[in-house]
């Protein structure tokens, strides 16, 4: 049963993100970046791990993506995005890289885990009282101080928008004085 | 028949080299973006995976803390990118080259 | 009495009221300055005289832990090496001064960079730390950069540039080669220091050793500087105000041979025999070198710099002989030159205020409306060829003698420079002051007062010297004697047995009580 | 008073030290000071002499000690005068002669407004002179050597606005240079092998040197003598020196200065004598010198080079006797050399004061009739060195010669005497063409005032008598004087009688004057028909066979093409490795437009190539 | 239900002033009407004081060394570090103050902004769970990424969104050796990672890509060569006083940070990781130092000096432990000093947002301001590493670290690449001293009424002076600090 899931969803999870790559519109490519969120939250719920199987699918499927599609609509950047590479060379080498990089992880894992290593029993322990309580348990308990500066970070994040997006379009003044600057870093 | 945690880690490595090759070739800075978030969305299945390698439950924790990262991040990276928008009316990345050499 | 502090940092004390004092005119800052020189330069003449002339060892000895965490500390002393070189700073800053007493540009900032250079100066001569010599070593290079680039003349940037970094770059090694022996300490005694006296006993193998003594030897010969390292100098010297020149001339070269006196032959006296005869070559190449390059030169002052090259040749000659005659002649040589040279590059700072020219071609004549300073030049002129009576003759006689001790066949080639100096030296005084006078010099004016009074003390001590150079001999020769027994006392192999041989020579210092000298089998 | 001896040195050297500063102040005033001094000096020695001769001829060897000089290792080296017969004799002549010629110079200098500096540095010469004949340490002599050298550059660029004479100054101090350096050399090559450079301790016979270090030390002190003395191969500044005041052709370049290495060679004979080579060098080098420069004079209408040439000439019989070992010989030819030369350069000197400094030959002629008092005085001294008895020359130089014959040197004999030919010829011709014949260059001609001629009256009074009284015969009284030193003459065996070497000796002078006579004398032939005759033999004689012209063309040409080539290197390979390392960085650091091209993902692909190629790294140690 | 842990807040105290600081100024923006920019500058300070003095009382801490459940170290190391970063915040406010003013781009959210970077910081340097150092990670580069694109310039934005892209694709490698260690060792926390590596010798490969993939991280917030990239061209287009902040605070906060795991975490590692760091110090003082000669903007000049620097900083720390991290942290204090204060000049030479910024407005700059031009000079040679200044003390010592731990050759490098640098340090000096401005391209210095910026940047020079002089003064502390527990 597991494994079945796993190898019909491990395809779909690798295919949407080579998608998500190839597509030119900016739309599509979020939208096949949601079937992947999708795909990994199922892995969550194999993995043990059904809160976040929820939370993967709300905040970031959902909320997240939903925020991306937005801005995507705002900046009307739906047009189709030249797929032509200009830099030499680019594409190939990240390629070639990106192969490497998988290459290294999969020599570390195979070395640090072992191909065959499965999962322990006695996980169910571990989620004793539902996996959304334990981990409540081990959040405030253990983890409280970080998850006490992820407001922090939110903060920041909130001052970001403030001050990023709010941003009054400039005025005239600013105008020149923004030519001058553009001249001058140019120079 | 479990399948073995090699499998999520291998996938999850797969999937983060698939977001860094879409930073590398992507234009459009808000799908460069999206490509992060998938590379930290692979990060996520390994730290789960090792979660439940490790009988502990300190990976989800990992794991939900870098959602509300990546949350933030979607934030304020968003908010860059309208800002960048307004000014150059363009969100091409390579079109932003006034600060080189 | 903390003799060497105060004589360190005395001149520091008048760069606040330089910078900060608003009522101080270009006047009240060149009198200010003058004013804390010689203050130096009687404590320098006090040192003198506390100096007990008849040691070998460090005198005046001052320790105060610095930076203890990593063993480095206050440490100064001077012996017979540095005791002569710490009086001709004190005594030519106050004259260098006096001979950019007309300067109008920026004369604050000069006189302050003036007197940050004499402490700079004098700290690296009597500094014992090796990270605090090269701490002042290094110093050196920003308020020489400053002296030239912002007063020079002509491509003075060029030069200022090309200075600091080929300094740098030399010093380089020397920073490297420190670090490493301090590692070394750290290892053998337990405890890092840079304490030149614990360094010394330091066992050190002989791949070691080489590999350390051509580290400093390298960044060193920079500074000397030695062929093929010496194509900054020309440049440096030349477009260098005068005052800059003659601090450079006189006393930075010195540095370089100082070094090698106290670290290469202290700290590494088997590498230092092994390469003697090499050093010895290079040395007399850059006699001859210096001395033909000099002779094709149309700029005088460019000339006289090539003749740094060839004279400091006879230096690093001397050291490298390895005996006491050499030692001390290049000892002596190094004093002789700082005032010779010195008063070369015044004599043409003195001819260029007037004639506004460096250029042989257009000079000539000038000793008809000129005669004192025709008869200063002349004077500088002999003394650096060596004519007997005047100083220079003093050590250069002893280095070839040193050197015919050691390798005759380099001191036979050496004297060739003495030839090719009296050639090159007597044309540029030829091609200077003598013949027919052109039209638009004949209103020049000869030496003022002040000019004398800059030329008659070098001259003055120049004759001293050439005639009764005993008092600096006495004073010097104990050192090199001890220093030479000690680079001849280490056979091969037993290099620097710990705590032994040097400490048979100079036995004023022993080891602090907390160091214990690893046996010497456990050495690298 | 030998204990007083430093007072000899010290008088001319307080007189250089009060003049050079008030010179201006004194003006004319300042040559009677300098020869006050200088007599003084002369009194002062005479004074040392007398009691000197007082004590037995073993014991007249003193040394005074001034103070300690130079030390350092096993070195040292003491300000140490030594007074015997040998170096009361030079002193003796220095300070003699030297009175007299700055005696005349009062009156040649009077109109000179740089006088005092004249006398200032003709006392400083005297002063270096004197410790270089007083020294009893070779380092000492060297100072003197050397001093006397700067004292000879000075003057000869006294007139320094005159290109010619300061580059005849130059010339003069670096030609000797060479030899100085070789000297001093052989100072310190004689210090290592002898351990002392003290004249008692290594002249003494207490120390005893292999002959390979001898030979070695003692071809290295004469090529110091050869230098100085302007001997063979080193000559070629003594004729452009002439350029100077002729005060100092007279008292540097023939009396004294260019004597010191005859000095030097007789001093350190037990070093040369201990050498198999030295001596015998010495002896063709003096030889081959007297010739060459003899036959060079002929050629030269310059009357102040021709008699450069002939000091050069007569030099070289004097090294020729110290080759021989006849080391009073040259003795006595030096002080006879001293008085007659100097007479024959003042006197000469006169003329030119007559002509309004005029030295060529061609332009005089007949001034016996406008300078009668010179004319004598000139002849005087042409005819001691002619060698005419009973005059001094005479008598010094037929010593020589007859001892060449007597020491089985047949040979050099001979050339010895074709040497006494040639110096009669050329010491008769510029008398005649000076104050025989008719004037060739009609002007006015004056005699020199009664000032200068007092003291020419005093070198002809010597000219006349220093040879036969001191040297009437080889074992004379500066033989007899200059035994302790030089020990005793060592005849040879055979030879010619002395009849016929005397008649000899006076048909040489004889014919040689009167083959000048003939050339030049008898007004019949003009002073240029020679060279129109034989214009190649002329030039190569008034060119000195062209060594100069050669040591010209070496300097200028291979010399100054190494020069010009190391300076070139010296630009473009060592500094320009340096210049060129630099801008090979700079040039690296152009690569930064092309890695920062302002495209992010090309620095995204950077960082992961810097991120794989760790993982790479680290992977590979797993 | 969950069982409330036992909570002693004081080890974070300077923390939570931070962020206190930084909500009390955005409340005070936004609801204060009119509020003074002046009023807010004080209230930080006030909270960069609190901090300070909180960090203080730390110094003689007795109780555990990790607090709340092992997140947070409470050591000297951390005390040090602290106290540095909340200086540079303090002078990076009153430089950031200054400017806003004069640009008028000011708004109450750059103190919040700059608190909370601060607290990023702080926290950063005393994480002692790798949850903590990421969380602390993305709060200080969050804030960075919004100050960088703070003013309304188009090179402002760009350098936010090219410092954004490239810190979330770092941020991912960062996140992923997180979870590789998590992986290899069950934990997050320094000290059980230590614990769990230690006297292993096998099964060590997922911690060694671990390894690998924090140094990537690291490597990229510290600027070193390769991952260094973004370095010029953010703080080119940075607001110059959010540079200057920028350029010492997060290089001291991911230095600390770095220190801490290597020594701490990854020490059983050390045979690993030291070839690793002397690689990155190698490669990034010959880029940062060569790639320099060819800027003509002095911003991006230091920029790339600061690369170079981070390479300095790393030759210390290859020597593992108590000596490198010592002369790993002297070098970041001093270098905090200098580059503030360099940066403080060229801010003050500007004048007015980004003028002048390029070399040859700098030529005969000491004629037009003798007192700016010593100065910067003060703060070249300083970073050209010539004594008395601190930049040489802080060479040394790295140095001397280095070749202790037998890395000579690096030292080498390093020494030969500093000559190098001292090259471009020389040229701006050359200009301000030894060129004249040609008459028309002559840029007069406007008149600026206030003294504090200068204030600062003069106290700065003397903190420059007196740590090379006395040096002593610190290395004391820092060799205290230098040990790292768990």
């Amino acid at each position: 049963m597991d494994l079945v899931v796993f190898w019909v969803f491990a395809p779909i999870s690798v295919a949407s993100a080579v998608a998500m790559l190839l597509q030119r519109n900016a739309v599509h490519a979020a939208l096949f970046l949601v079937v992947n969120l999708f795909t990994v939250a199922v892995f969550f719920l194999l993995l043990g791990a059904p809160f976040l199987f929820a939370v993967q699918i709300i905040v970031y499927a959902g909320a997240i993506m939903v925020l991306f599609l937005f801005v995507i609509m705002l900046l009307g950047v739906d047009r189709r995005e030249s797929l032509v590479e200009q830099l030499r060379g680019q594409r190939l080498l990240a390629i070639v890289l990106g192969v490497g990089l998988v290459a290294e992880i999969a020599t570390a894992v195979r070395a640090g885990v072992g191909l065959g290593a499965r999962a322990p029993d006695g996980f169910a322990a571990v989620n004793r009282g539902g996996n959304a309580r334990a981990l409540a348990r081990v959040l405030f308990s253990e983890h409280f101080f970080p998850f006490e500066v992820t407001s922090i970070l939110l903060i920041v994040a909130a001052i970001a928008a403030m001050v990023l997006a709010a941003r009054r379009t400039a005025v005239p003044a600013d105008r020149e004085a923004e030519q001058r600057d553009r001249q001058e870093v140019r120079a | 028949m479990r399948t073995p945690i090699a499998a999520y880690l291998i996938l999850s490595g797969i999937l983060f080299a698939l977001g860094t090759v879409g930073v590398l070739v992507r234009r459009n800075a808000l799908v460069i973006f999206m490509s992060v978030e998938l590379q930290l969305n692979a990060v996520n299945l390994s730290l789960v995976a090792f979660s439940r390698m490790h009988n502990d439950l300190t990976g989800q924790v990992l794991a939900f803390f870098s959602m509300v990262v990546a949350a933030a991040e979607v934030v304020v990276g968003l908010a860059i990118i309208v800002s960048v928008f307004r000014l150059r009316q363009s969100a091409d990345v390579d079109q932003a080259r006034v600060l080189r050499g | 009495m903390p003799w060497l502090t105060l004589l360190v940092f005395l001149p520091l004390l008048g760069i606040p009221p330089l910078l900060l004092w608003r009522g101080a005119t270009d006047g009240r800052a060149k009198a200010l300055t003058l004013g804390v020189m010689l203050a130096d330069l009687a404590v320098a003449l006090g040192v003198l005289i506390v100096f007990d002339e008849g040691r070998a060892g460090y005198q005046l000895v001052e320790r105060v832990p610095w930076v203890p965490q990593i063993g480095l500390s206050y440490l100064v002393g001077v012996d017979g090496f540095s005791i002569w070189l710490v009086v001709l700073t004190a005594f030519m800053f106050p004259i260098a001064l006096l001979a950019e007493w007309d300067l109008r540009h920026r004369v604050r900032m000069f006189m302050a960079l003036s007197l940050l250079l004499e402490t700079v100066v004098l700290g690296s001569f009597v500094a014992l730390d090796l990270l605090l010599f090269f701490l002042f070593f290094e110093a050196l290079l920003a308020p020489m950069f400053l002296l030239i680039g912002v007063w020079g003349s002509g491509r003075r940037v060029y030069a200022s540039v090309k200075f600091t970094l080929y300094t740098m770059l030399g010093s380089a090694f020397i920073l490297v080669a420190i670090l490493y022996l301090w590692f070394q300490t750290s290892r053998q005694f337990g405890e890092g220091s840079f304490d030149l006296r614990q360094m010394e006993q330091l066992s050190l193998g002989l791949a070691e050793q080489r590999w350390l003594f051509i580290a400093f030897f390298v960044g060193l010969a920079v500074k000397v500087p030695i062929f093929p390292l010496h194509t900054w100098l020309p440049d440096a010297h030349t477009e260098a105000p005068t005052k800059g020149s003659v601090v450079l001339a006189a006393l930075l070269l010195k540095a370089g041979p100082y070094g090698m006196l106290r670290f290469n032959l202290d700290l590494f006296p088997e590498a230092a025999r092994v390469f003697a005869e090499e050093i010895g070559v290079l040395a007399v190449v850059g006699i001859v070198y210096g001395a033909v390059v000099a002779m094709m030169q149309t700029d005088v002052k460019r000339l006289v710099a090539y003749s740094s090259v060839s004279h400091m040749g006879f230096v690093v000659l001397g050291i490298f002989t390895l005996t006491p005659e050499g030692m001390s002649g290049a000892v002596m040589q190094m004093l002789n030159h700082g005032l010779s040279t010195g008063l070369l590059f015044l004599a043409i700072g003195m001819v260029y205020a007037r004639t506004h020219t460096r250029d042989m071609g257009e000079l000539g004549g000038v000793a008809q409306v000129t005669p004192l300073l025709a008869g200063t030049f002349l004077v500088a002129t002999l003394s650096s060829i060596g004519l007997p009576g005047l100083n220079n003759f003093v050590g250069e006689f002893l280095v070839i003698l040193g050197a015919f001790r050691a390798h005759p066949w380099l001191a036979a080639a050496a004297v060739s420079g003495i030839v090719l100096g009296a050639i090159y030296m007597l044309w540029a005084y030829q091609r200077t002051f003598h013949g027919p006078v052109a039209e638009r010099f004949r209103g020049l004016g000869d030496l003022l007062p002040r000019e004398l009074a800059v030329a008659l003390p070098v001259v003055a001590a120049m004759l001293a010297i050439g005639v009764y150079p005993r008092p600096v001999l006495d004073r010097i020769n104990p050192t090199t004697e001890g220093v030479v027994r000690w680079v001849r006392s280490v056979e091969v192999g037993q290099a620097g047995l710990p705590g032994g041989v040097r400490g048979s020579v100079q036995p004023e210092y022993r080891p602090p009580a907390g160091i214990r000298p690893s046996p010497a089998g456990e050495g690298p | 008073m030998v204990e007083l001896t430093w007072l000899i040195p010290a008088l001319p050297l307080a007189g250089a030290a009060v003049i050079l500063p008030a010179g201006r102040r004194l003006g004319a005033r300042a040559g009677w000071v300098a020869t006050a001094l200088v007599g003084a000096a002369f009194a002062a020695s005479v004074a040392v002499l007398a009691e000197l001769l007082s004590l037995p001829a073993a014991d007249r060897a003193t040394v005074v000690t001034v103070f300690r000089w130079i030390a350092a290792g096993r070195f040292a080296a003491d300000v140490t005068l030594r007074v015997d017969p040998l170096s009361m004799t030079m002193a003796l002549v220095v300070t003699g002669v030297g009175a007299l010629i700055h005696w005349y110079g009062v009156g040649y200098m009077a109109h000179d407004p740089r006088v005092g500096r004249f006398f200032a540095f003709f006392n400083l010469f005297v002063f270096f002179m004197l410790v270089l004949v007083l020294a009893n340490d070779y380092l000492l002599l060297y100072l003197g050597w050397e001093g006397v050298g700067l004292c000879s550059y000075l003057l000869i660029g006294f007139w320094h606005e005159r290109p010619a004479a300061a580059s005849a100054a130059k010339k003069a101090f670096v030609t000797t240079r060479i030899g100085d350096a070789a000297l001093l050399l052989g100072i310190v090559l004689l210090w290592i092998h002898a351990g002392s450079l003290r004249f008692d301790a290594v002249l003494g016979g207490g120390t005893e040197l292999s002959t390979a270090a001898a030979t070695a030390i003692s071809l290295l002190l004469l090529a110091g003598a050869v230098g100085k003395s302007a001997q063979l191969p080193l000559h070629v500044w003594l004729p452009d020196a002439m350029e100077g005041p002729t005060p100092v052709s007279a008292l540097i370049h023939a009396a004294t200065m260019v004597t010191a290495g005859v000095y030097l060679v007789v001093r350190s004979h037990p070093i040369f004598e201990a050498s198999a080579v030295a001596l015998p060098l010495v002896l063709a080098i003096g030889l081959g010198s007297a010739i060459y420069a003899g036959l060079a004079s002929i050629g030269q209408f310059d009357v102040k080079r021709a008699l450069a040439y002939s000091t050069m000439s007569q030099i070289g019989l004097m090294f020729f006797a110290a080759g021989m070992r006849m080391y009073s010989g040259a003795m006595l030819l030096l002080v006879c050399h001293a008085s007659y030369k100097a007479l024959l350069f003042l006197s000469s000197g006169n003329v030119m004061h007559g002509l309004g400094d005029e030295t060529d030959l061609r332009r005089m002629g007949g001034l016996r009739r406008e300078m009668p008092v010179t004319a004598t005085w000139f002849a005087v001294g042409a005819l001691a060195l002619a060698g005419i008895p009973p005059l001094s020359g005479f008598f010094a130089k037929d010593h020589i010669v007859a001892f060449a014959s007597t020491s089985g040197r047949t040979a050099a004999w001979v050339l010895a005497s074709l040497a006494a030919f040639v110096s009669a010829v050329y010491i008769a011709r510029p008398l005649f063409l000076a104050f025989a014949g008719e004037r060739r260059n009609p002007g006015r001609a004056h005699e020199a005032p009664l000032g200068m001629q007092i003291p020419l009256a005093l070198l002809a009074a010597g000219s006349v008598l220093t040879g036969a009284v001191l040297g009437w015969r080889p074992e004379g009284l500066l033989d007899g004087f200059l035994r302790p030193v030089t020990g005793a003459l060592e005849h040879g065996e055979g030879g010619p009688s002395e009849a016929v070497l005397l008649l000899v000796s006076l048909a040489v002078a004889v014919g040689g004057v009167a083959l000048a006579w003939w050339a030049w004398g008898s007004g019949r032939v003009e002073p240029e028909a020679f060279p129109r005759r034989r214009p190649e033999l002329a030039g190569w004689l008034a060119h000195a066979f062209y060594v100069d012209d050669l040591y010209a063309w070496l300097v200028r040409v291979p010399g100054a093409g190494l020069g010009r080539a190391l300076r070139l290197v010296d630009d473009r390979v060592v500094d320009g490795a340096v210049n060129g390392l630099g801008r090979d960085v700079a040039r690296a650091s152009r690569v930064a437009p092309v890695i920062q091209s302002g495209f992010v993902r090309s620095y995204a692909l950077l960082f992961l190539l810097g991120a794989t190629v760790l993982l790479l790294f680290l992977g590979s140690r797993i | 239900m969950i069982p409330t842990p036992a909570v002693d807040l004081r080890p974070v105290a300077p923390e939570l002033a931070l962020a206190g600081t930084g909500i009390v100024v955005l409340l005070a923006g936004a609801f204060v009407p009119r509020i003074r920019p002046a009023a807010l500058l004080g209230v930080s300070l006030a909270g960069l004081a609190v901090a300070a003095l909180a960090s203080l009382s730390l110094w003689r801490w007795e109780g555990p060394l990790t607090v709340l459940n092992g997140s947070v170290a409470a050591d000297r190391f951390g005390v040090v570090v602290r106290l540095t970063l909340v200086a540079t915040g303090a002078v990076g406010l009153l430089l950031g103050h200054h400017y806003m003013q004069r640009s008028g781009e000011g708004r109450f959210e750059f103190y919040a902004l700059l608190s909370f970077a601060t607290f990023g910081m702080t926290l950063i340097a005393v994480a002692a769970d790798l949850i903590v150092v990421f969380l602390a990670l993305e709060v200080l580069s969050l804030s960075l990424y919004v100050l960088t694109g703070f003013s309304r310039r188009v090179g402002s934005a760009e350098a936010a969104v090219k410092y954004f892209l490239l810190g979330a694709f770092s941020s991912a490698f960062f996140l992923f050796g997180v979870a590789m260690a998590y992986g290899a060792t069950g934990s997050t926390k320094l000290g059980t990672i230590a614990r769990a590596l230690a006297g292993r010798t096998e099964g060590t490969e997922l911690a060694v890509v671990a390894l690998g993939l924090l140094a990537v991280g690291f490597a990229f917030k510290v600027s070193a060569a390769p991952f260094h990239t973004w370095t010029p061209d953010v703080y080119q287009g940075a607001p110059t006083a959010v540079t200057a902040f920028m350029s010492a605070a997060t290089k001291v906060a991911a230095f600390a940070a770095l220190m801490r795991v290597l020594n701490v975490a990854l020490q059983p590692l050390a045979w690993d990781w030291r070839p690793v760091i002397w690689a990155l110090a190698a490669i990034s003082v010959v880029v940062g130092s060569v790639l320099a000669i060819a800027q003509s903007d002095v911003k991006r000049l230091l920029a790339y000096s600061s690369v170079a620097h981070a390479g300095f900083v790393l030759t210390g720390l290859v020597a593992a432990g108590q000596d490198g991290i010592a002369a790993g942290l002297f070098y970041l204090v001093a270098y905090a000093a200098m580059v503030l204060g360099a940066f403080g000049a060229v801010m003050l030479v500007s004048s007015r947002g980004e003028r002048h910024t390029d070399l040859a407005s700098y030529a005969g700059l000491s004629r037009r301001s003798p007192l700016l031009a010593g100065l910067l000079a003060v703060f070249l040679f300083s970073l050209a590493g010539i004594p008395p200044a601190a930049g040489f003390v802080a060479k040394v010592g790295v140095f001397r670290a280095a070749v202790d731990a037998g890395a000579w050759p690096l030292a080498l490098i390093g020494v030969l690449a500093s000559v190098v640098a001292a090259f471009y340090y020389l040229r701006v000096i050359v200009l301000m001293f030894m060129e004249e401005a040609p008459g028309e391209g002559r840029v007069p210095v406007e008149p600026d009424p206030t003294a504090m910026p200068r204030v600062v940047v003069a106290a700065l020079a003397a903190v420059t002076l007196v740590l090379g002089i006395f040096p002593g003064l610190l290395i004391g502390l820092l060799q205290g600090a230098g040990v790292l527990r768990w």
